[in-house]
């Protein structure tokens, strides 16, 4: 059992980095949440030929997946880097139509979403009550109580991070009856790319707090020089190594009974982390940190959106203790 | 000193009184928009025409002289009533105690009328890009003109600066001088030729400050405050003054957290206990900064280097509330709204007037008495 | 209504100090725990003598009370001097024999109570299910439903603070018939008054730490320059600073309906505030402070004690909270 | 690297079966006791025995060369198995990881093996009263003599010292030199004349480290570790050892956690979600240093800096967990038994083996890549 990454796996992260980093992601999340779509559609194209969305997609429908390691491998990058749309709700999709009894004439968008023709998106009431993105997504789906449903979005509402466009839904036609297993799975899906990408986005937080410490002069020293600053950092770097190694062992137990549990914990460890970090990066940046143009902060926002998103860390912490007592 | 609450008591009835039938039945646009701006600069004027926009100043200035414990008892009701926001906020909380401090009889009889009833909107300049917390190293000049001076250099994060009128703050006059030394604090238009501001959006886009650009901007003398040079001087008394209860009186605590424990009963799961204690909590410190209020303004002693306690402490408990208010909405808390609005202006609190980090550090030097260091 | 002590009530709290520092209440901790108890009941009626226990005990019955600012003046400096003894339990006997239905034979012990003649302890279960120094007193009660009883104690527990001598009870005889309500109000005398001693323990252990760090050099400085221990020290004063004031004001609140969430908010902030002002006391000293021989170690310990005693911060969380919702 | 789980299941089920025969089913007194010592001491003798004292060693002294993947399965199994705590960790903890570096091979075979069998009890003598994270500053001299050195001075906080058979530790050798410069690490007798120990209590009372004074202690060459003069790159090899994982293994917090979620289960009313969440906490963080733990041996590079992550991490669950362990316990947290025992253990943690604001300060300048500075 590996539980760092083999060579091949830190290669893919590394070229996604790459591809993202080319992508100028901050300015394609700015441009998505004023609508503008087109630039975002494009880097989920190339993504998806990077073979990111592939990853979630069954072998048997044109996909490579479900591969969880590689997953949060990918979604440390995406965190990473900020970029905007779907995703999450796009693997969970995924994963829950891979997972309903085959011939379900929905797993019929399984190809699409594997080369990215497809954009998907999700709703899974209570934990996900809203549809992200649901007004550029061409298939939108609902889970009641056991249906699988078509999900016809309602207006769109505004998030803390511009980038997240929430849509309420209402449930629609049946698409598949007795989902309720596959939903759970795509739930938990879901919610581990989610950590994978709150912990990526602590970490660049994290880098960017420390560039910034360096450089910054109060009181005639780069204030990295001061102990509270420092501390602060060296806290957040502390939460963060301790989250990686959980959505890691989440991935792991993919197939396991633990599987469940240890997505609630990993979800748990990295939304406290990730939060934490945005929190100091805010902390040390002082008013920068705090204002719209600082393209960090949009991050920072995305933190918080995301610890209460798949699922919030009271809702996780529950799952593993249930899981244990 | 004996406070006499129930003295207090007719004071607050009338306020209340005032109040339920006034507070808008809709909640004001934001003040940090242009239309919330200009509505709220109405409101400010229909306070003022019940003297209720400047209570503790003296009667000539639009005020009546009401005492500090009534002051509280005011920022309770008017909190409780859910009334608009304070857009005047910067000039009567910052600009006014130091002109009660420095300012000559004719500043004060000039500059507080229009700004109890919100007819000028004033903005607090201080920080610059390299001048943050630290105040000492600020760059922006003030050079001596006929009859004045002219301003240069720039000013940022300027708190309501966008849509106010005019704005106020330390200038270096002597750029010879030592860091603290030759700063002068002055009064100007916004609006003047030379002058221009950049609109800065805070994370939820609003436009709550502004960085501002210098050009040969012309302060005449008498908007000196104080005694050209003593700026940092000037200064620090706002800071103190900033940093005791006025800039956020228990009224809001107490009010946010009766609305926190609202929220709880509307939408929070009874058994959740993990919650329910953060509400607790939110409402215990609420209560206990009432109470210090109390001590504070019974006390005849100067609080000095205390209200760094109370800006570590208000702000550290608006963050905590506002978390709380936010997790207990669970997937709605990245929604806007009251909350997540509050929650934003919360986050700015450890951050400006200082940085908890700075006030630790006084509070380690002024009140513990620990030996100074480098930090 | 005075929300900071008139000039009688600091000069009592003066005066008390002077009277405790000259006692050396630390060694007489010792040798209480020791099961020597001679200094400590010397001290307890030099304690009742300058008018500390008839604080509890109403005028009607030879006392001048109560009056709970006075109490928790007087409690304040206890906590300071880390003062052993059942005097919580004592204070909180009185108020409730006080408020027995006149003329029950209970009463009978409150002139020796207030006189400093009698040591009384109290289990009242389920909050204070051990009467704390029963071996010394010469009354333990317990409340068994409505009634209150003699207590019979059991053998003597060990608690991790060595002054604090538990003992299980058996409830026996009964003293007095529906006195639910009186026990009630002695309960919540009983956490007030552990608030106020948490707060002046609280207060010791910073001064204390202040002044270790000033003298304490490591890396050629005094550990007091180092801002992390600096802002340490900032945090445990400013809980400190925030749990006194709701000490005065729910002693203020004695006799309104609010008294018992006023005293439950309390409990909590001094609970807290003094535990976390320990806990950094323990960091700052370093090994030294993690030594029983140290005095201010005596004070780390109680504060660990005292943080469950006379109700949880959980238990008094949920009483503020069913008082307000 | 791939760590093969199943294939450390055999070695797994030899622990566990072993210990399930042979752990004592009443705890054996406390080992910081005059008793408990010798009882742990006859329990290391049992597992040596059964060549499970110190399985990572080579076989030669007393080990089975097992892998760190089998080392921290054994760490499972013991803590899960309830076995005694280890008496002799100070030696194979911190005193044989120094040895495998810089011992002599005479050294290893003399002083390895009754170390494994808890024949000889080894005591780190490391703190001064002057010198406690800053061990640059000891004091404590060995001075030339005939054929070995003459100890003098005192050193404090030596933990197990108060029962243990021998210490090690750095002495100033050369007062001239710089801070770092001039220590020499040996090894010594504490039963040797001109050693006189004092037992020192901890906070429950039990004589869990002691004050020691040397007076002309001779030791002789065969007993400095590494070269003379460089004892301080000697003390800081185990150092970075006992920062990792070693010092706290990830069995130890796992088994922890497992009953604290026991404890749980039996006196936690289910309805306190604040409890709850708390004990889920303890779970998963242990579980994170578990898998945090997979990684770290997964590696192939050196961990470096890193250990000092680790150290903040464990201290503070550590913490956390017997806090939540009491607060469950309620009134009954403060009574002597196995939680609180672990709790006055556990608030050790963020003091000892530097604290954590030196591990704080480490993160910040090696993982971070922060400027140095005064601190």
């Amino acid at each position: 059992m590996r539980f760092v990454l083999d060579a091949e796996q830190r290669l893919f992260g590394e070229t996604l980095d790459k591809l993202l980093t080319e992508a100028a992601p901050f300015g394609v999340a700015r441009d998505w949440a004023a609508g503008r779509h087109e630039p975002g559609l494009a880097l989920w194209r190339s993504l998806a030929g990077a073979g990111v969305l592939a990853l979630a997609v069954p072998e048997s429908a044109g996909g490579a997946g479900p591969l969880p390691v590689e997953l949060v491998t990918a979604f440390h990058e995406l965190g990473r880097h900020g970029v905007p749309g779907p995703y999450a709700e796009t693997v969970a999709t995924a994963v829950l139509l891979g997972r309903l009894p085959g011939g379900s004439p929905a797993s019929a968008w399984l190809p699409a979403i594997a080369d990215g023709t497809a954009v998907v998106s999700l709703a899974l009431p209570p934990a996900v009550p809203y549809a992200l993105d649901a007004d550029v997504a061409g298939l939108v789906l609902t889970v009641d109580g056991q249906e699988l449903r078509a999900a016809v979005p309602g207006e769109a509402r505004t998030s803390l991070d511009p980038a997240r466009r929430l849509f309420a839904v209402t449930p629609g036609e049946v698409i598949a009856e007795e989902a309720a297993a596959a939903a759970a799975e795509g739930y938990d899906m879901g919610a581990l790319v989610c950590a994978a990408q709150l912990v990526g986005l602590g970490r660049r937080l994290l880098e960017v707090s420390v560039d910034h410490v360096r450089t910054r002069r109060q009181f005639g020293r780069p204030i990295g020089e001061f102990q509270a600053v420092r501390h602060h950092l060296a806290n957040a770097l502390v939460g963060l190594e301790y989250a990686r190694p959980l959505v890691h062992g989440a991935a792991l137990s993919y197939g396991t009974p633990d599987f469940a549990r240890d997505v609630s914990a990993a979800k748990v460890s990295a939304a406290e982390a990730a939060y934490a970090a945005a929190r100091i990066a805010l902390q040390v940046h002082g008013a920068i940190g705090y204002t719209d143009e600082y393209d960090p902060s949009l991050l920072i926002r995305k933190a918080r959106a995301l610890h209460s998103a798949w699922g919030s860390p009271a809702a996780h912490r529950a799952r593993v203790m249930s899981a244990l007592a | 000193m004996d406070l006499d609450l129930s003295a207090a008591e007719s004071f607050r009835a009338e306020v209340r009184h005032w109040l339920r039938a006034h507070v808008p039945a809709t909640p004001l646009p934001s003040l940090e928009t242009g239309e919330g701006f200009a509505a709220h600069r109405a409101w400010e004027r229909e306070l003022h025409a019940a003297r209720l926009s400047v209570v503790s100043w003296p009667e000539e200035y639009g005020g009546r002289n009401a005492t500090p414990l009534e002051w509280l008892v005011f920022e309770e009701e008017y909190y409780a009533a859910g009334a608009p926001g304070r857009v005047g906020q910067n000039g009567v909380n910052l600009l006014a105690p130091t002109l009660f401090r420095y300012g000559t009889p004719e500043q004060l009889a000039r500059v507080l009328p229009p700004m109890a009833s919100g007819e000028v909107i004033w903005a607090q300049a201080w920080s610059e890009p390299g001048a943050g917390s630290d105040l000492a190293s600020l760059r922006a000049t003030a050079t001596r003109a006929d009859g004045g001076w002219l301003l240069n250099g720039q000013k940022t994060w300027s708190s309501r600066a966008a849509f106010a009128d005019r704005g106020f703050g330390p200038f270096r006059s002597d750029p010879e001088a030592e860091r603290h030394r030759g700063l002068t604090y002055l009064m100007f238009p916004l609006d003047a030729p030379g002058v221009t501001r950049r609109p800065i959006g805070r994370i939820d886009g609003k436009p709550a400050f502004a960085e501002l650009f210098f050009d040969d901007v012309f302060v005449p003398d008498r908007d000196v405050i104080g005694d050209p040079g003593e700026g940092w001087r000037v200064a620090m008394s706002t800071t103190g003054n900033e940093r005791g209860l006025t800039l956020r009186s228990p009224g809001r605590f107490l009010a946010a957290a009766d609305r926190l424990v609202e929220l709880w009963r509307e939408r929070g799961d009874a058994s959740d206990t993990a919650l329910r204690d953060r509400v607790a909590d939110a409402w215990i410190r609420a209560r206990a900064y009432r109470l210090k209020g109390f001590e504070t303004i019974s006390r005849t002693d100067d609080i000095g280097a205390e209200s760094s306690v109370n800006k570590v402490f208000w702000s550290e408990l608006d963050v905590a509330l506002h978390e709380t208010a936010l997790d207990l909405l669970g997937p709605d808390g990245e929604l806007a709204g009251e909350w997540l609005e509050g929650y934003v202006f919360s986050l700015a609190g450890p951050i400006y007037a200082g940085t908890n980090e700075i006030q630790r550090d006084v509070i380690a030097e002024r009140v513990l008495g620990l030996p100074r260091a480098g930090r």
